[in-house]
């Protein structure tokens, strides 16, 4: 049952993965990258890495997050890829 | 060697000019102390090899170890003093008081720029040549034998022109390229064959080792090629272009430190690195005969074409080299024994053909051979000394140079090469026809019409004169007396 | 080569490089993984010492935490400075003081929300959250003996709560309630709290970081307690320097280093 | 209604002891160690940030109370509505097609303070069906998912909302820590 | 196909995916032209090598390596716990080897290597995104291509 | 105390880079004081330590106490080699802080603190990465001197700095990726992350060190080492990096941070892998060898193109990594080759410091950063360019300088190990070097003074490019005429010229400590063949 969580969540991890990287609007992307980071933290408390997916809750998800946005707004939100 | 002498000496012969340096340095304000230091300091040197002279005449060797700290390679930075060591540092440290001397009258003639650092490198040039003399292991040779290029590069290209310029470049391209490219690999392939062995004393480093034809034959031409300064062709077009030196410079670079150091680097390779047996057994020293052979020709029929006097005499310091190489490989008693006189005696002859040259320059600001017609009358001294190098470094009596040849010719009947003694009497032909031209000109030619003003012309300041007229006396006195330099090459060829 | 090519390349010798490896690996989840328990025939690896051995010798049951801060606490040390360190290279990159720029801070953004509206939901919620954001950092600090967390994520929770702050509000009031002297105070006064407590244990003659020694100091009952003690000492170094250059690169990420105006 | 003032400090330290009650429910440990870590965690969290909490500090603990006591009545009517609307949205979601009409409804509304502006917008998007997209002074716009929905914004919410702090028109601003 | 699956990816699925995943973030390091993005790449690239730390020290049927059955913080500890699975039964199935109590944690050693690896990647990324903004101040983008042109016609004019 | 001072090495600079942070960010004045300060104490506590592994032999310091078993705790481990390489790190260091003593221009004094901090964070790093015996640290270490190392060149006001930082960043990040992910492995197959004990394990369990995972993680290793290092196909980011960086950043970032990396992979193959291993695997050694010949090749003739001078230094760099790397995979009998790498360490951090503080100096003073522009220094310049002469020479490996002996030992190691093409790539490169220098020199002998003739001599582009884009510093105008620069920036160039003689003279000491370190039985090293 575990395992197949993990492959769920796991195979979602690639999309989420993926589609951040190719959305060529910023912004969403860095929403997306966000979504990955809680994906990837709600995998870690699941394998008992509670400390690490706290962590990445934090940081992975929050933080890089916010920090992404600011130099977007800072920047341009259009990229060519 | 049994009589191995500890003793400090060749340290201080070596370093009596490089202590002279700071004095230089702070006496560049004025100029007589300046160079009193710089006699001073060549009178110290001669007299530190003087002292050294009679151990060395008893059949003893001194030896010091200046640093042992390469530990690491196992090979200090040591001295030692033979006889080949020895005729190199007296030939080289008694013309370096003539030098010194033509310098002041050379440099103060012409007033040149940068007269201080001018003597600071030439001062540290004569350390490193007889660092090379003395030393005791392949690697201080070769240290000091990197110091001499990097010293004397300033001397090159003193004046700072574009000429200067690009003769510095070939200079150095040509001294470091080689001596990176095949010295140092020559070196440390001898480093690794010989199992961290480079010393000089006792057998031929590589005497016991297995080196086959090959190896053996690439381990030489590296070395013979890796020491570039001692003119073997391809090799040698620095020496030409690096005559755009000050002629002090020229002197020194082409009839003593330089080029001597080279040929001298060479010879001991041949007797210390491989040993005479080893070549012998090998029968690669014919490969470095006929390069030097080929050498000795061509450079010759160069010197012919050239109408620059001091590059004639550059090529013909190219020829005269090559017999020194080529005596060496010949590997038979006499022709060793005559390419280490040789190294003196031309070293006497040449210098006192560049003296002349400069002081004609200093004089009259002639360089090239077609100006010279009828100059001899008014600068009798200057051509007498020309006549008499030139006839030393051909071969002729009664000279220095007839001895060595003798030798040379000797050694070559010795080893039975026909062909090789062949050479010798074709080049000493052919430099008599470079030669005798140029006193024939100043001597008989009238003087050409339009040096009507040439009336002006006199000799050269005394500071000039003396020192060409002592080396060549020199010469002469060479043949005469050559007892002390036949004693040396004896305790080289013949330790018993 | 165009980069997608060179990518493609780079990506397809690297996969191979590391499946390669993985072909090798004990299966997912063994608890016999060499990892987990050591080397066959050797000795047990050092997670079974943790687990076995660390609570007799810290009182503290969250394995991660005695580890992380005791045992390994000269990494935690470096994880700090490595904060430190990114901020200082944020503020040598962005921070400008002069006058002139007015091209730093860019045009006056128009906001994405409305003004009431933000003033509002965005503002109130924050206002009502950022207590609790604070208290509940502070607890995961002080309660990373027992519970997930530690120094490190409440930092990043305390350094959030100021975000959160700034991104209601604008940066000037996140700035009024933290401002930079403080900040850069803190992250300097975090680590030094944390080497201070490796060093104290040297000047009694101990080892740096053997936190044991410290029961003198602290008064506690047995190097274990002092072991505990000294460890949430640590932590508390290591979320004020998290909290304060976490805030702050937000606040010179956001401002373009003027740190005026804001998102 | 008694006027005695309330000084600031009071809301200080009523501040301090709200926390000190949300520690505790986190925490769960009530050894002298870790209560006094509370305390100073309290300590702290209150110097920075005490202000942020209650923005009017001139009403009265009895007003206070009043006002707390009726917000949590308030909440569980709140959460009445919230299950009954799930229901509504359930048979929707299940239901034909057509009678989706997504449509963005204008709301007046009378409520003067941010405070209770807040919650009334909060309440609007909790309740499902509805959401506040915007508010513009004291204009509303809410995105409602039929007609039924927006039907149901019929002002019932705000008047229960004025009536929590209804009595007293100087304070308008209360607290909430739920 | 499923023999291939089942037998060589299925037992280090996880693994597998660390490796598509580091493979994503490496891909769009490289290829990716906008400077932003590229990160994005390298942050997904970090999380991947996370994710094989944590892979590593998982053991089935383990807990989260907090101890519960110590001292006398145990029953308070349980309480301060977020749900996390309850012990795991020691295994039904009858295994030679007798169940080490250590078995029931997972290996804390690599969630603490990966605390540091993650506050290291969020630092390192800050520091990036502050370069990013920079660059886009004196260039004004972050496209590579177009910087590259700028750098050269600035090299160029000069 | 004597036995806490390998910690107390990486703790001054620590606590230095913490009051600067505390007091320097209001009073800048205090901040060099500090800095210097904080370095001298690392000296002098490097030279403790490292006196005591000379003398002593190598030997660990656990931190926190964790001595047993072996790997729980982090152990700082101190032998001769890194005993050597921290002396060599707090000397380049100090003299790379004495020449900053004077921030170039009014623009850079608002980041004065901030750059004394990274500058002894990275001193840390540097430190602790020598100094550890930790897999894992050794990765928190590398990424406190990379963070730090990006701020430093980005600190500059080039308007390309930035974007040569973010490539560096970009790829060191990368490196430091595979290498933690390389621990990983390791981690995974041998359950430890102490260096002795992964050590211990691989050579007593054989079916572990056959194993690919292990093989696997060495390649991770070694390739996100190459890449911090900037080894051949992977150093794109340094020429960059290291010439856009301002002249104090580069100061310490070119001398140390590659020489550094050098030393991990010597260090990885040595303690962590055994050489036995390494060595195992045949066609290794003969495929770095060959890339190190490439990289040198690369490296010189790159560096010929070069007109700048600080870019012509970087390209250098490249080509001396190829030295090293080449050198310590020579796999001879005796390990020559690898005692020539690590003496090649100090040698090359000497040269690199040398020569780069003469490009700052030049920079920083004169505005002058392309070889054209250095006519007529020799006369205008004699002190510097005595310092710059003796760094030029030991690059060139001319006796007795330090560059002359470590290639003398490689070739050595190249000759035994049977690989003439590493011998002909190092004296290819040494002609190059010649090539080099002599050119430099020629124009700063020959040349007439920039500030005469500097518009016709090289036409306008020169006089633009330092406007808009200086490498690092700000310069406000095209050259400056050359005068001698102050005294405290000739004390450390003339310092560092008398370390490359130093080093050169009493090599045989340095190496014989260097292959204490090794401790090869003669057995192993007849086995190695």
């Amino acid at each position: 049952m575990i395992l197949s969580f993990d492959i769920i969540i796991l195979i979602f991890l690639i999309v989420a993965a993926v589609i951040a990287l190719n959305v060529k609007d910023l912004l969403s992307s860095a929403m997306i990258y966000g979504i990955y980071g809680f994906l990837i933290c709600l995998l870690w408390a699941e394998m008992g890495a509670v400390d690490v997916a706290f962590t990445e809750a934090t940081v992975g998800a929050g933080v890089s997050t916010v920090l992404f946005i600011a130099t977007i707004l800072n920047t341009r939100r259009r990229s060519s890829d | 060697m049994e009589n191995t002498v500890t003793s400090i000496l060749p340290v201080l012969a070596c370093l009596a000019s490089l202590a002279a340096v700071p004095l230089i340095l702070i006496f560049r304000k004025e100029i007589f102390l300046r160079e009193l230091v710089t006699f001073g300091a060549g009178i110290a040197k001669f007299a530190f090899v003087l002292t050294m002279l009679p151990l060395v005449l008893e059949g003893k060797v001194l030896e010091y170890t200046f640093i042992s700290g390469f530990a690491g390679i196992n090979v200090p930075i040591a001295f030692r003093v033979d006889g080949l060591g020895m005729i190199f540092a007296l030939v080289a440290s008694s013309l370096w008081i003539a030098t010194s001397l033509y310098a002041v009258g050379y440099m103060r003639g012409l007033k040149e720029h940068a007269q201080t650092r001018f003597f600071v490198f030439f001062a540290i040039s004569l350390c490193a040549t007889l660092g090379v003399a003395f030393a005791g292991n392949l690697l201080t040779l070769y240290l000091f034998y990197e110091m001499l290029s990097l010293a004397t590069w300033p001397l090159v290209t003193h004046h700072q022109d574009k000429e200067a310029r690009t003769g510095g470049r070939t200079y150095l391209s040509y001294l470091l390229g080689t001596s990176i490219g095949f010295a140092l690999p020559a070196l440390i392939f001898t480093f690794v064959k010989s199992g961290g062995d480079l010393s000089f004393a006792g057998a031929a480093i590589l005497a016991e080792s297995d080196l086959g034809y090959w190896p053996g034959l690439f381990l030489l031409l590296g070395f013979a090629f890796g020491f570039s300064k001692a003119g073997m062709m391809p090799f040698h077009s620095w020496l030409p272009g690096a005559m755009v030196a000050p002629t002090p410079v020229s002197a020194l670079l082409h009839a003593v430190a330089v080029v001597k150091v080279g040929v001298f680097c060479v010879i001991r390779v041949v007797t210390e690195v491989f040993g005479v047996d080893l070549l012998g057994r090998l029968g690669i020293n014919l490969v470095l005969c006929w390069i030097a052979a080929f050498t000795v020709i061509t450079s010759s029929l160069i010197a012919l074409t050239q109408d620059n006097l001091k590059r004639r005499l550059a090529f013909s310091t190219v020829g005269q080299l090559s017999y020194i190489i080529l005596g060496v490989a010949l590997l038979s008693e006499h022709a060793v024994a005559g390419s280490m006189m040789h190294i003196a005696m031309h070293a006497f002859g040449k210098i006192t053909l560049f003296f002349c040259a400069g002081a004609i320059f200093v004089a009259c600001g002639k360089k090239y051979v077609s100006q010279l017609d009828g100059l001899g009358r008014r600068m009798p001294v200057t051509f007498a000394a020309f006549a008499i190098g030139a006839l030393s470094v051909t071969g002729l009596p009664p000279t220095g140079g007839l001895l060595s040849k003798f030798y040379l010719v000797w050694g070559a009947a010795e080893a039975g090469q026909i062909a090789l003694l062949c050479v010798f009497l074709v080049s000493t032909i052919l430099n008599g026809a470079y030669f005798f031209p140029i006193v024939y000109r100043a001597f008989f030619k009238p003087a050409p019409e339009g040096e009507s003003e040439g009336a002006g012309i006199r000799e050269a300041p005394l500071a000039c004169v003396l020192p060409l007229a002592l080396t060549a006396i020199g010469s002469v006195l060479l043949f005469f007396f050559p007892g002390i330099l036949l004693q040396l090459t004896d305790l080289m060829v013949d330790p018993k | 080569m165009s980069p997608k090519i060179f990518a493609s390349i780079a990506v397809v010798i690297t996969g191979i490089v590391l499946l390669y490896g993985i072909s090798d690996f004990p299966t997912f989840g063994d608890p016999r993984s060499p990892a987990n328990s050591g080397v066959e025939g050797g000795a047990p690896s050092t997670s079974l010492y943790y687990i076995n051995e660390s609570y007799g010798v810290t009182k503290v049951p969250n394995l991660v935490t005695s580890v992380l801060a005791d045992y390994r606490g000269y990494d935690t040390m470096f994880e700090t400075v490595v904060v430190l360190a990114a901020g200082m290279a944020i503020f040598a990159i962005l921070r400008s003081t002069t006058k002139d720029d007015e091209t730093v801070a860019g045009p006056a953004r128009k906001s994405s929300i409305d003004g009431d509206h933000n003033r509002i939901i965005v503002g109130m919620t924050c206002r009502l959250a950022v207590p609790v954001v604070q208290i509940f950092a502070l607890y995961v600090v002080a309660h990373g003996h027992y519970s997930p967390g530690g120094g490190f994520q409440g930092g990043v929770m305390l350094g959030a709560s100021f975000i959160l702050i700034a991104l209601a509000g604008n940066l000037d009031d996140a700035l009024g309630r933290f401002s930079e002297k403080s900040y850069m105070a803190l992250a300097s006064l975090g680590i030094i709290i944390y080497a201070g407590f490796g060093v104290v244990p040297q000047v009694l003659g101990k080892n740096f970081l053997d936190f044991g020694v410290l029961q003198k100091i602290l008064l506690t009952d047995g190097p274990e307690m002092a072991r505990s003690h000294s460890m949430l000492g640590v932590e508390i170094g290591v979320a004020l320097t998290v909290m304060s250059i976490m805030f702050a690169i937000f606040a010179n990420l956001s401002s373009r280093g003027t740190l005026k105006g804001g998102l | 209604m008694e006027k005695r003032k309330t000084t600031p400090s009071f809301y200080t330290a009523l501040f301090f002891a709200l926390l000190f009650v949300v520690w505790m429910i986190f925490s769960g440990f009530f050894d002298a160690f870790h209560l006094s870590l509370g305390l100073i965690s309290c300590a702290i969290v209150t110097w920075i940030s005490s202000d942020l909490l209650f923005e009017d500090r001139t009403t009265s603990f009895r007003r206070r109370l009043i006002q707390f006591v009726r917000m949590v009545s308030y909440t569980f009517w709140l959460l009445r509505q919230i299950v009954l609307a799930n229901v509504f949205l359930l048979r929707l979601a299940f239901g034909p097609r057509e009678r989706l009409q997504p449509q963005i409804v204008r709301y007046e509304c009378g409520l003067k303070s941010d405070f209770e502006k807040f919650l009334l917008a909060n309440s609007i998007t909790l309740t499902p069906g509805t959401v506040t997209i915007k508010i513009l002074g004291s204009t509303y716009y809410i995105h409602a998912i039929n007609d039924e929905a927006a039907a149901g914004l019929d002002g019932e919410m705000e008047r229960r909302i004025a009536r929590i702090f209804a009595e007293d028109t100087e304070s308008r601003k209360g607290a909430a820590t739920t | 196909m499923v023999d291939f699956l089942l037998n060589t990816v299925k037992p280090h699925f996880n693994f597998w995916v660390y490796v598509i995943l580091m493979m994503i973030g490496l891909w769009s390091l490289i290829a990716k032209n906008n400077l932003i993005k590229k990160m994005m790449g390298l942050a997904i690239f970090q999380t991947a090598i996370i994710l094989f730390y944590v892979s590593l020290g998982v053991k089935d049927g383990a807990t989260i390596p907090v101890l519960e059955s110590y001292g006398d913080y145990a029953e308070k500890a349980e309480k301060a716990e977020p749900a996390g699975p309850e012990v795991a039964p020691p295994d039904a199935t009858p295994a030679p080897v007798v169940v080490n109590p250590a078995d029931t944690y997972a290996n804390p050693v690599p969630h603490v290597l990966m605390l540091t690896a993650i506050v290291v990647g969020v630092a390192t990324l800050g520091v990036a995104l502050a370069l990013c903004e920079m660059i886009y101040k004196e260039f004004d983008t972050l496209e590579e291509d177009e910087l590259l042109r700028k750098i050269k016609a600035l090299h160029d004019d000069a | 105390m004597l036995e806490q001072l390998p910690a107390l090495i990486l703790l001054a600079p620590l606590f230095g880079a913490l009051l600067i942070g505390l007091i320097g960010l209001h009073d800048r004045r205090a901040c060099f004081p500090i800095a210097f300060t904080a370095l001298i104490i690392s000296l002098a506590s490097a030279i403790g330590a490292a006196m005591r592994a000379f003398t002593g032999g190598a030997y660990n310091y656990f931190i926190g106490g964790w001595e047993e078993p072996l790997g729980i705790g982090i152990v700082l481990r101190v032998d001769a080699l890194n005993g050597l390489l921290l002396i060599a790190i707090a000397v380049v260091a100090v003299l790379a802080v004495i020449f900053t003593i004077r921030p170039s221009s009014e623009k850079d004094t608002d980041k004065t603190a901030y750059f004394y901090i990274l500058f002894l964070l990275l001193c840390v790093g540097l430190f602790g990465i020598t100094i550890t015996g930790d897999a894992f640290n050794l990765f928190v270490l590398i990424e406190v001197s990379a963070l730090t190392s990006y701020g430093l060149v980005a600190i500059g006001t080039s308007r390309r700095c930035k974007m040569a930082a973010f490539h560096y960043l970009l790829m060191g990040t990368v490196g430091a990726s595979f290498y933690l992910l390389g621990v990983g492995y390791l981690y995974l197959k041998t359950g430890s992350l102490n260096m002795q004990d992964i050590n211990t394990i691989l050579t007593t369990n054989a079916t572990v060190a056959q194993s690919p995972a292990i093989v696997t993680a060495f390649i991770l290793i070694l390739v996100g080492i190459w890449i911090k290092m900037a080894f051949f196909p992977l150093y794109g980011w340094l020429p960059n990096a290291y010439s856009y960086s301002p002249s104090g950043s580069s100061c310490l970032l070119a001398p140390l941070m590659t020489k550094v990396s050098v030393y991990v992979m010597i260090r990885v193959m040595l303690s962590l892998f055994g050489l036995e291993w390494v060595f195992g695997h045949p066609g290794w050694s003969d495929l770095v060898v060959w890339l190190a010949v490439i990289a040198i090749l690369a490296g010189s003739i790159m560096a010929l193109a070069q007109r700048e001078i600080k870019r012509m230094l970087c390209y250098l760099i490249v080509a001396e990594i190829g030295y090293m790397v080449g050198g310590a995979w020579l796999n001879d009998p005796n390990l020559w080759g690898l005692t020539g790498a690590s003496y090649h360490i100090l040698a090359d951090a000497m040269m690199t410091l040398c020569l780069f503080l003469f490009a700052g100096i030049l920079f920083k003073y004169h505005g002058v950063s392309e070889i054209g522009d250095l006519g007529g220094m020799f006369k205008k310049m004699p002190i510097t360019s005595i310092g710059f002469i003796v760094g030029a020479l030991a690059m060139i490996g001319v006796p007795p300088t330090c560059g002359f002996f470590s290639k003398f030992y490689l070739i050595r190691g190249g000759i035994e190990g049977g690989h003439p093409e590493y011998v002909a790539a190092l004296l290819i490169s040494s002609l190059v070097n010649a090539v080099l220098f002599f050119r430099i020199f020629e124009i700063a002998y020959f040349g007439k003074n920039p500030a005469a003739g500097h518009s016709h001599d090289h036409g306008h582009d020169d006089h633009d490019s330092h406007d808009h884009d200086d490498p690092g510093d700000a310069v406000t105008t095209a050259a400056r005429p050359m005068r001698e620069a102050p005294v405290y920036a000739l004390i450390p160039l003339l310092a560092a010229a008398a370390l490359i003689i130093l080093v050169g003279i009493f090599n045989g000491q340095i190496i014989e400590l260097i292959r204490l370190t090794f401790e090869i039985p003669a057995t192993v090293v007849s086995n190695l063949r």
